[in-house]
């Protein structure tokens, strides 16, 4: 029954040097390069949830933008710098007073790369991707944000190759701020939908 | 592949726990496995991504469950690289003085024949249902939506055809739909009457309904 | 419930290994278990067998796949005596020295609804469909035959009926029938063309087919 | 998301440390005495396949046994001792020539305890229940069983409180054979569908 069970796992190597093996495996055979993926890791610590932030900060700000987001995302995010893998085909979803969205990926965990960065841990975890397309009120208050029963949850799942992002809404007391004081109330949680925009009184 | 994978709407798990500023990777072996993810496929070109999504779905399922998320993704790619022969599994466990678990083998039959939908079938507001196939191999609907009715609110550009594409079978593109589906009809347990779960689907997984 | 315990039709799955001469029990702490869970259903009357079957539903995924079956035996009988109060999981976990992990809670609305069925309504020979509920809660009837059609080929008496009778409900009694699904139905990479799989299903789980 | 990972199993106390917690707690509170749990163990090691296989012995040399266990298992069991807990409805299921039955509780691990005896682990593994339902042919095959396309194969699932067991083929060759003797031949797999009732030439 070990194959069931698992109970092989008390012989595996652990994750480091299997990682360590698989690189110098194909390094050493001439397959990749470790140029390569460095690049690759730079690319991916490029990506960060403060450039969604940024974006939406400017759609909050300039309603030509804001239009211009809506209608084709991809390419409004690509005018300012945000482009890539997992970036090919963007799509703004851009919160009202009744209408709440949150993004979800139940089958592995795709995510909107340029914009929001790497997914973080909650996002990949069984738990969310099980759980939020089923019973996303009771996620989303266990995860703080209470909405009221008047407003719409709308749990939009990237099972094909649209990347989402969220444009929540902006919050109230911030008529006098610039792009960037905006963009600083905007988190990773509040561009995929389980946390609203933080408050400037916080 | 009805896998561990397909998790929407499983029900039995905890707790979400945001970690506060979390970092893009924790671990230096994180990072070095997503560089490895990218350049198998886009320096090396060993496989492609709907392959590689397939390889991890492939997982022995308690496995899946207790990876980290990149565990999962160097145990698919490295199924990949010894799958098409760039590998040999003895070599890396030998390198590694232990165990390299890898996954399971492709289904005899991982493809159900839908007809190839080039042009576009449906528009915004067009009733549509989703199929109830179960293929064996690589597929994108979650079955937690398959034989449910929504409404069509979004068409996608043409993208490549992933059950055909997983499997070494032709590389079609067509669209997707944003397909709206109300909570009410998805979930006997659900009680708010105004939520949706909106999937994103492909033209050959779908049906006109009424 | 939509549990990891619900695995017919799940991929991913290894070999079958059968072990030569398997004796009743592997190890004394399995033969105590087995008998715990007796005496606490028998004796005790702490709780009857569907709050017992779901209790073990209601375990960590990944706990009930890597668990032995007798941990699961345990598992769900003490989440009841802590839920009923027989017993304090701190107090189990003083006396076991460490970390004694239980189950998780039953949804808040754990039964749908169903007409309670007192005289048989299907007969041999009839076409029926299993309805496409999916409570929160314990349910008897396997989501791979949920919205399928198959024929009653025999009638069981009347037992008691799961869905309320694991929650507190009324313990009514309903006939269960054998429904026969041909396999090819049921599963779309299904090649073998005579295979069927027969279901024991409650007669409020059904409604008349053509 | 220890949680999720199951890393706090690290911290698990022993399963037979658990087993003893829980055991001490109830005799101690005098909810259940030690009597108790023996007269239960030593019930479940009196229920063995050995049963069922002294039954369908019977039912390949007794006629009227035959009709009477295909009319009615749990009568026809009792009348031979073997009643009780999880044998409270017994259909026996007779393969024939062109059709072969195999039985799974794909839910959990129910199984004719008095006929059958506890469940062996293979039949409780998570790889058997998700399986046999999906591909019984491909599963009884690995397990060294291969049948002929000609022959249907019927999986019964113990989704309620029906217990089956299998009345397999009498093997050839078996004419001259006591009850006894055949009843040896009739394996706990055998009853339940992945195996075939021994050979005498084996």
């Amino acid at each position: 029954m070990s194959e069931q069970n698992g109970r092989q796992t008390q012989d595996a190597a652990s994750i480091e040097r299997r990682v360590a093996a698989t690189k110098a495996a194909l390094i050493e055979a001439g397959r990749i390069a470790e140029a390569d993926l460095e690049h690759f890791a730079h690319m991916a610590e490029d990506w960060k949830p403060e450039n969604g932030a940024k974006v939406v900060a400017r759609a909050w700000t300039d309603p030509d933008f804001r239009a211009r987001l809506l209608e084709d995302a991809t390419s409004a995010c690509a005018e300012m710098g945000y482009a890539g893998p997992q970036g090919e085909y963007i799509v703004a979803l851009e919160d009202t007073p009744d209408r709440h969205n949150v993004i979800v990926c139940t089958q592995c965990s795709c995510t909107a790369w340029p914009v929001l960065g790497l997914p973080p841990d909650w996002y990949k975890s069984p738990a969310y991707r099980a759980r939020v397309v089923r019973e996303p009120r009771r996620v989303l208050s266990e995860m703080g944000l209470e909405l009221s029963d008047e407003v719409a949850v709308r749990v939009w799942e990237t099972s094909a190759e649209t990347r989402y992002m969220v444009i929540p809404l902006r919050p109230e007391g911030t008529q006098a701020f610039t792009e960037d004081a905006l963009a600083r109330l905007v988190t990773r949680e509040a561009l995929t939908g389980v946390a609203l925009a933080n408050s400037p009184t916080r | 592949m009805d896998g561990i994978h397909d998790l929407g709407g499983t029900q039995g798990f905890g707790r979400i726990d945001v970690e506060a500023d979390e970092p893009v990777f924790h671990q230096p072996w994180q990072r070095t496995t997503f560089a490895l993810m990218m350049a198998t496929q886009i320096v090396m070109r060993s496989h492609n991504t709907d392959e590689y999504r397939h390889a991890i779905e492939r997982m022995r399922p308690a496995h899946y469950l207790l990876a980290d998320y990149y565990e999962r993704v160097l145990t698919g790619t490295v199924s990949l690289l010894v799958e098409k022969g760039h590998l040999s599994q003895a070599e890396l466990e030998q390198r590694a003085g232990g165990v390299f678990e890898l996954v399971g083998p492709v289904a005899e039959q991982p493809v159900v024949e839908l007809a190839p939908q080039v042009q576009p079938r449906f528009s915004i507001g067009d009733r549509v249902r989703l199929l109830t196939i179960s293929p064996g191999g690589h597929i994108r609907a979650p079955k937690f939506c398959r034989g449910h009715q929504g409404t069509v609110i979004h068409r996608a550009p043409p993208f490549r055809f992933p059950d055909t594409s997983a499997h070494g079978g032709e590389r079609r593109k067509e669209h997707t739909y944003h397909v709206e589906f109300a909570s009410t009809d998805l979930w006997s347990d659900d009680r708010a009457t105004n939520d949706s779960v909106i999937v994103d689907l492909w033209d050959s997984y779908l049906e006109a309904a009424s």
